[in-house]
């Protein structure tokens, strides 16, 4: 939205159809959620014919006690349908999507229970388990890592299928997981990171956002000294394959990808043509797209890990095996195998 | 000539423009149009009595950590801990908001009594470990912002709720929120001003007309003094740490009976106590003055937010409040330069 | 035993680089009697700066330019200290505030010129970072090398060398000793014939091109991008690093290096068996509540230099 | 045409509200020692100040030599050879006396400061003149008369030609006067030339060659010292007949009112400063404790107010045991202090006056109802007070930091005498102040003492102790060694006494 110049002009034709989203804390670049929310609707807004800042816009928010504001004065503007990005957005959108029964709304990666509200959730531990897959696959000290930003309940979705995971293919697998207590300190996540490759681990899938800045430094720096060494990092979100870059080896070996750019341009044509999916709860799993697990790092990502992952990602397709999302899941998959 | 209180007016007057016009010029030279800019801004405010209400509750807390922050300036102390502060009061303000039910006139008033406390208690930390062992106020209280934030994170996910990210709401009877006021303005806006308000009542009073305050000042100016004049000087640190606190807690209050109604896990600082700071010194470390420079905050915090419907990041504003800030610090030379002017004129 | 103090050794030494760099400026700065709380603002333009360079001139530079960004960022955070030096020094403004509105407008001004520059809110990651090394030669002592010079950042090297030269000019030279009277008694220095605002100016921005260094080794060793939350909280951690330090240089350092060490324990502690049911929360409080107690236990009372925050003018008493 | 290493002609300085310099000349002949004297407040530090380069003067003319110079820098001032030794030292309590004294020019062997030979430098400079410094010693552990001379080996490592002493005496003992004195007249068979200021005339007429004064900024004239006498030299300075001895009845002394028995405290380094101290203070009587400072005198007095715990012994104060009370209950219960720091402990300098007129009283009953203060109960109190007691501020409201030393003293003596207590204690309470207003403050003792009060008076100036005391204790080495009669003793005798020779007359008891 920051190109030049020109306000969203109020009200336009009557007819065309107006669509904006909030972003938490993290920003339109955030290189995670918000930047793939803004892609989507990028994406939906182009095939729409739409125009940035008439037809879909977004507000950045710097602080919590900003997403009450940008979501009103998105109301305010005649705003058809408003996403909130991130479940941060959850409280605040339920309050405001009482207080304007006509407006559409969709929260991201939470449930608001509305009759005007859809609620977009992601099947994360299903792209999480084949990432441990992955992991198991390519370790070879048997010790694999997982680093999360801050222990919540939906941090817990990818622990927990990562694990399910890894132990599906090598049920003594060793999986360490530890979590930074913020999303923003690169600096604990190096250390993290160094202490779990100095420990053995190979490959380490983060959920952590700035965090996992430093898991990326810490596995670059040993892959600069030692080219041989395993030291993988596993991406989230988008695909981290550019971070993992260092010289000509990359320590990414795969990321886990949530597409929630679909999600949003899907909703988002959906409520264009009437089909608002309203008071529902719109998942996004593996078996349309929203969850994926990426393939870009064609020389450490084999053939056989691309098979393995393969043969799972269509189990869990077809509904033979369930990705854990809680601790207790986890527990009772681990106790199956 | 100038007297020295129409200074203490001026001074800020002069600043807040020359930091518009800095923004200005920032604009322009990267490509925005600054016209549009501050439209946008001010529309942000004044579009509507929802945007208004929605800056007054923005403006509440700030006064609240501006005068935590001014009380212990004024009473020779840096209390950097009111960001920790203001955390525990929310979640303690929540806490009771949510575990307890009794009617308003009792649930309500403990809430803000339990943020409060905790706020003090928070501040009590730095506050005996200088009087009694003389650490230093400002390392403890970075130190306690820390534990703050991970402790509530851990208490909201582990302990008042089953892993979620933030609390249930407070009931109504302990809410700040009023029908009416919503009705009027279909905000949350809430009696949390009232709050503000009242305690820079109190704390007018207590620095200018209490024995209490006469005490904390004084050993604020001169330890050695105070300690001859019979006054304990440990004590009445401690004490100025924890009212210091109290008023932080409160803060934290607002957030979690009004402008939010629960209490929610945290990346990061929340920042209110850092910009209290700030919010205290450009009110000059007077509670009067305090209003005011906090509704200057709240203004540009949530004018900024309209700013990118103009193209212009709002980035901005913060450097734009910055700069402000460092105008307002340099009254000095603002205060040298009216003068040589007046003297100019009379030439 | 062994296999930990392997691991924390190194981990506590990384950690504490950029801390100890913009401490040492902290010292400099407080020493000369300007209280510096934007070292937070100045680390963050350190980060900008040498992300910044770094990702726009990498391809010309190749592997110098890890160096000559931490350069930039020197450099640029000198300037920049300017902003807290000329109102806090020249125009007698509270030092605290200045400080305070540093922070503010570094943060602001990084993240507004990487969208300028970028055109998005974060960059992506330096191609050419700062990579750790064996010290050749040293890393083969039994024991010793293993520990202290095997994988290791120039970096946390060059700081400790900083930390002894900044002891030895501070308290060795004439310099040392002129930025020390100012700090103590600005009057007495001036009429000794020192230039009181001269040498708080170039303590200031000794401070700046520390802080400077300090973000830059920040960015191009941890987070290795630039976003509004790369500088979270070190430049504060680096003033509690200070005052624990006793405004002393190696002091500073020792407390930097404390900071890294129980941050290192608390990562370490959660892989030993016996914490592992220790609630996660106690293991990321514990290098906080362990700096109190250390403050508490044996550090005590902390004395800052006298005239430290107060501004100085001439001829008054 | 005279021969002047200095003349300043017709300075004018101004401060905001306030001319402190007016038209002034001061004219220096090379080798002499020249007075500077006038009341507190009539400009002299300004003056000095002006000379020294840290004040730009208005307008006016200063010549070095006979050549007309710009001083806008202590540089320039140093670098013409004029050094100063100011009111308030201007010392780095946490350096050395070496460190100090090199600091903006210090020898160098590399990058490093060569600190070897800059103590050798001050050891031989100081033993020339004949200073006695130590060198390598700390600035917060020696004495103040050690730091005076710190200072002037300062100005005398710069080169100085013309050393200016503001008020050098007003803070050493009777001993280290004379030591200076010796110094003053060494400088001055060097070569050097010497301005002095004091408010002590003897002094003037001992040392000085000539003497200029000036009142109320205004220069009054330069007389020659041996054409003059002290009543003169007040008269000129006060513009009234000033009154040199204290005309007093003879005590009526009564009941005990403070007793001390046995009394041992410690200073901050845990060293025995009191030891096993006895003394009793009767109602309408003032003892004066004469002694070389550092002799216990500070940590009796702390102790005896509770500011100071005590390590053994017993005070009490009209029967009542006050030995382990803290500091506000012994308040209470009747003690007045008059402490010797008077910016330390005597005010908050950033409290209006009317504030520190009731910072041992705010929290009575009078003043402060429910824990609020009545503003008006105070202010009324406060403005009485500084109408009884002369104190010379613009209004109640005026932050005391504003005062002069004089009226500073004056508030806290009326603040404390208005207490009503039946021991006062006055600490050096005239430490610093000119004559007119030492005149006024020993009345107020001694009205005190017919009043039926104890006081107790502790001071290093001889004069004073002398005439006001009507009990003289010699204190030294932490124990009252003798008791004497003021109007049986003399200088010498008390002199001899405070150098820890023992009274032959008779033994030593109270
Ligand atoms: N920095 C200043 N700002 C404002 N007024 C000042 C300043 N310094 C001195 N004055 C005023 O100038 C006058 C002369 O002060 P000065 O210090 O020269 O007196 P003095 O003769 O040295 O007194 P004393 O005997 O007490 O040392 C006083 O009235 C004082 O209030
Ligand atoms: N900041 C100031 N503003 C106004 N006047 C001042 C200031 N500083 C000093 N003065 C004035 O300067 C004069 C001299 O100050 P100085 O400190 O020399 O006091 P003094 O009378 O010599 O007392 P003492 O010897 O006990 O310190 C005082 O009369 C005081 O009014
Ligand atoms: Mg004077
Ligand atoms: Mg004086």
């Amino acid at each position: 939205a920051c190109g030049s110049g020109g306000s969203s002009e109020q009200g336009g034709s009557d007819n065309s159809f107006k669509t904006a989203m909030v972003t938490d804390t993290g920003g339109i670049d955030d290189k995670s959620f918000n930047q793939s929310a803004w892609e989507g609707l990028t994406q939906f807004g182009e095939d729409n014919g739409l125009k940035e800042d008439a037809g879909y816009s977004y507000l950045q928010s710097n602080s919590a006690s900003d997403y009450v504001t940008n979501l009103n004065r998105l109301v305010q503007s005649n705003t058809d349908l408003i996403f909130g990005i991130g479940f941060k957005l959850a409280e605040d959108i339920g309050t405001v999507a009482d207080q304007h029964k006509d407006t559409h709304f969709a929260i991201v990666d939470s449930v608001v229970d509305k009759e005007n509200v859809a609620s977009i959730v992601f099947e994360e531990q299903q792209g999480s388990f084949l990432a441990g897959v992955a992991a198991a696959m390519k370790s070879e000290s048997g010790k694999i890592g997982f680093v999360g930003g801050e222990e919540s309940e939906l941090i817990k979705k990818f622990e927990a299928g990562y694990v399910a995971g890894a132990k599906s293919v090598n049920k003594d697998i060793e999986v360490d997981v530890q979590y930074a207590g913020s999303f923003g300190a690169p600096d604990k996540g190096k250390l993290i990171a160094s202490n779990m490759y100095n420990s053995g681990v190979d490959v380490i899938y983060h959920s952590a956002g700035g965090t996992g800045n430093g898991v990326f430094a810490q596995a670059k720096d040993l892959k600069n000294n030692d080219p041989e060494g395993n030291y993988w990092v596993i991406g989230v979100d988008r695909d981290q394959y550019e971070e993992g870059q260092i010289g000509d080896n990359n320590v990414t070996l795969t990321s886990m990808l949530k597409a929630v750019d679909v999600a949003v341009a899907d909703i988002a044509q959906q409520s264009k043509d009437g089909k608002f999916p309203g008071g529902e709860i719109v998942s996004y799993g593996l078996k349309d797209d929203g969850i994926n697990i990426a393939e870009t790092n064609k020389d450490a990502y084999s053939e056989d890990i691309k098979a393995a992952v393969n043969e799972w990602k269509q189990k869990l397709i077809d509904g033979d095996v369930t990705a854990p999302s809680t601790d207790a899941e986890l527990q009772e998959y681990q106790d199956s195998l | 000539m100038f007297s020295s209180t129409k200074f203490n007016f001026i001074i800020p007057i002069i600043s807040v423009v020359l930091g518009l016009a800095a923004g200005a010029i920032i604009m322009l030279i990267f490509g925005y149009n600054p016209i549009l800019g501050y439209q946008a801004l001010w529309n942000g405010v004044f579009d509507s009595g929802f945007f208004m209400s929605e800056t007054v509750n923005r403006i509440t807390p700030y006064i609240l950590t501006g005068l935590a922050i001014a009380f212990a300036f004024r009473t020779g102390l840096f209390n950097i801990g009111a960001e920790g502060q203001v955390l525990v009061g929310w979640i303690a303000s929540v806490w009771v908001g949510t575990a307890i039910d009794a009617p308003t006139v009792i649930h309500l008033p403990l809430a803000l009594l339990a943020a409060a406390a905790a706020g003090a208690f928070w501040a009590f930390i730095p506050g005996i470990l200088k009087a009694k062992l003389g650490v230093h106020e400002v390392i403890v209280s970075i130190m306690m912002n820390y534990v703050a934030l991970h402790l509530t994170n851990y208490l909201i996910r582990d302990v008042m709720t089953d892993n979620s990210e933030s609390t249930e709401q407070v009931k109504q009877t302990a809410s700040l929120t009023n029908d009416f006021l919503i009705g009027l303005t279909g905000s949350r806006l809430h009696l949390g001003f009232i709050v503000a308000l009242f305690m820079v009542l109190v704390m007018w009073v207590i620095l200018e007309r209490t024995k209490l305050g006469y005490e904390l000042k004084a050993v604020g100016y001169n330890q050695h003094a105070s300690n001859y004049a019979g006054m304990k000087v440990g004590r009445n640190i401690v004490i100025s740490m924890v009212i210091s606190g109290l008023f932080a807690g409160l803060a934290g209050a607002m957030q979690g009976l009004g402008s939010f109604g629960t209490a929610f896990t945290n990346t990061a600082f929340s920042n209110l106590g850092f910009d209290g700071i700030a919010v205290a010194l450009l009110g000059g470390n007077n509670p009067f003055g305090v209003i005011l420079s906090a509704s200057l905050f709240g203004f540009l915090k949530v004018g900024a937010l309209n700013m990118s419907t103009a193209g212009v990041p709002n980035e901005i504003i913060e450097i734009v409040i910055a700069l402000i800030i460092l105008f307002v610090a340099s009254g000095f030379i603002i205060r040298w330069a009216l003068l040589q002017l007046k003297k100019g004129e009379r030439k | 035993m062994l296999d930990i103090l392997y691991s924390l050794i190194p981990q506590t030494l990384f950690f504490a680089a950029p801390l100890i760099f913009t401490a040492l400026g902290g010292v400099y700065s407080e020493r000369s009697g300007v209280i510096n709380i934007g070292l937070e603002g100045l680390m963050v333009i350190g980060a900008f700066a040498a992300v910044t360079f770094n990702l726009l001139y990498a391809n010309a530079l190749g592997t110098m330019t890890p160096w000559i960004s931490l350069l930039v960022a020197m450099v640029a955070s000198a300037v920049f200290s300017l902003l807290l030096a000329i109102p806090a020094i020249t125009f007698r403004a509270d030092q605290t505030v200045t400080g305070v509105a540093i922070n503010m407008l570094a943060l602001g001004f990084g993240v507004f010129m990487i969208k300028q520059i970028f055109n998005k809110g974060q960059t992506e990651f330096i191609s050419e970072p700062i990579y750790t090394k064996d010290v050749p030669g040293l890393v083969d002592i039994p024991v010793i090398g293993e520990m202290f010079f095997n994988n290791m950042y120039i970096t946390s090297y060059i700081a400790i060398a900083f930390s002894f030269v900044a002891w030895y000019v501070l308290f060795k030279t004439p310099f040392g000793l002129r930025i020390r009277a100012v700090g103590e008694h600005p009057m007495a220095a001036d009429t000794n014939g020192i230039k009181v605002y001269t040498t708080r100016y170039i303590a200031v921005i000794i401070s700046g091109a520390l802080a400077g260094i300090g973000g830059g080794v920040f960015a191009m060793t941890i987070s290795l991008n630039f976003s509004v939350s790369t500088i979270a909280g070190q430049g504060f951690m680096a003033i509690a690093a200070v005052i624990f330090g006793k405004w002393n240089p190696l002091g500073a350092m020792g407390a930097a290096l404390f900071f890294g060490f129980a941050q290192s324990l608390s990562v370490v502690g959660s892989s030993i068996p016996l914490l592992e049911n220790v609630p996660q929360v106690y293991l990321l409080i514990a290098p906080y509540v362990l700096t109190i107690l250390a403050l508490a236990g044996f550090i005590g009372r902390s004395v800052a230099p006298k005239a430290s925050g107060v501004p100085y003018v001439k001829g008054s008493r | 045409m005279e021969n002047y290493v200095i003349e300043m002609l017709n300075i004018r300085k101004e401060f905001p509200g306030i001319v402190a310099n007016d038209n002034i000349t001061l004219q220096v002949k090379k080798g002499e020692i020249h007075a500077l004297l006038g009341e507190n407040g009539a400009g002299k530090s300004t003056l000095m100040n002006v000379l020294f380069g840290l004040y730009q003067p208005e307008k006016g003319e200063i010549r070095v030599d006979g050549k007309q110079v710009e001083i806008n820098d202590p540089n320039v001032a140093n670098r013409l050879g004029i050094g100063m030794v100011h009111q308030h030292f201007m010392l780095i309590d946490t350096f050395t006396v070496a460190q100090n004294i090199v600091l903006g020019s210090e020898p160098k062997k590399g990058l490093k400061i060569d600190m070897k030979k800059a103590v050798r430098e001050v050891q031989e400079l100081s033993d020339r003149y004949g200073l006695q410094v130590d060198a390598t010693a700390k600035i917060s552990d020696i004495s103040v008369g050690m730091q005076q001379r710190v200072e002037i080996l300062k100005t005398l490592y710069r080169g100085a030609n013309v050393v200016i002493l503001d008020e050098p005496t007003a803070v050493l003992t009777p001993q280290e006067i004379k030591e200076l004195i010796v110094i003053l007249r060494t400088l001055v068979k060097e070569g050097k030339s010497i301005i002095l200021i004091t408010h002590k005339l003897k002094e003037i007429m001992e040392v000085c060659d000539r003497c200029t004064v000036i009142r109320k900024g205004q220069g009054i004239g330069t007389v020659e010292v041996s054409e003059t006498n002290p009543n003169d030299l007040a008269s000129l300075m006060v513009g009234r007949e000033i009154h040199f001895s204290t005309d007093k009845k003879a005590a009526e002394p009564k009941e005990t009112i403070l007793s001390i028995e046995g009394l041992t405290v410690q200073d901050s380094r845990h060293v025995d400063m009191v030891k096993s101290l006895d003394l009793d203070i009767r109602a309408g009587e003032i003892v004066g404790i004469a002694g070389v400072d550092g002799n216990g005198q500070t940590e009796l007095i702390e102790a005896i107010t509770g500011l100071r715990k005590k390590s053994a012994g017993k005070v009490t104060l009209k029967n009542q045991d006050i030995t382990n009370m803290p500091v506000r209950a012994i308040t209470e219960s009747g003690v007045g202090h008059i402490p010797q720091d008077r910016h330390k402990l005597g005010l908050v300098l950033d409290f209006s006056v009317g504030e520190n007129i009731v910072l041992q009283t705010y929290y009575k009953k009078t003043y402060a109802k429910g824990g609020i203060l009545s503003f008006k109960r105070i202010f009324d109190k406060a403005k009485a007070l500084i109408k009884e007691y002369d104190v010379r501020t613009p209004s109640h409201l005026t932050k005391a930091r504003a005062l002069s030393g004089g009226n500073q003293q004056k508030a806290i003596i009326g603040r404390e005498i208005d207490r009503n207590p039946d021991l006062l204690i006055a600490a050096q309470p005239t430490r610093g102040l000119d004559v007119g207003a030492i005149e006024f403050i020993h009345k107020r003792l001694i009205e005190q003492r017919d009043q039926g009060k104890a006081v107790l008076l502790v001071s290093f100036e001889l004069d004073e102790i002398l005439n006001v005391s009507d009990r003289i204790a010699v204190m030294f080495d932490g124990k009252i060694i003798a008791t004497v009669d003021p109007k049986e003793t003399n200088e010498q005798e008390l002199g001899l006494l405070m150098a820890g020779s023992k009274l032959e007359k008779e033994g030593a008891h109270n």
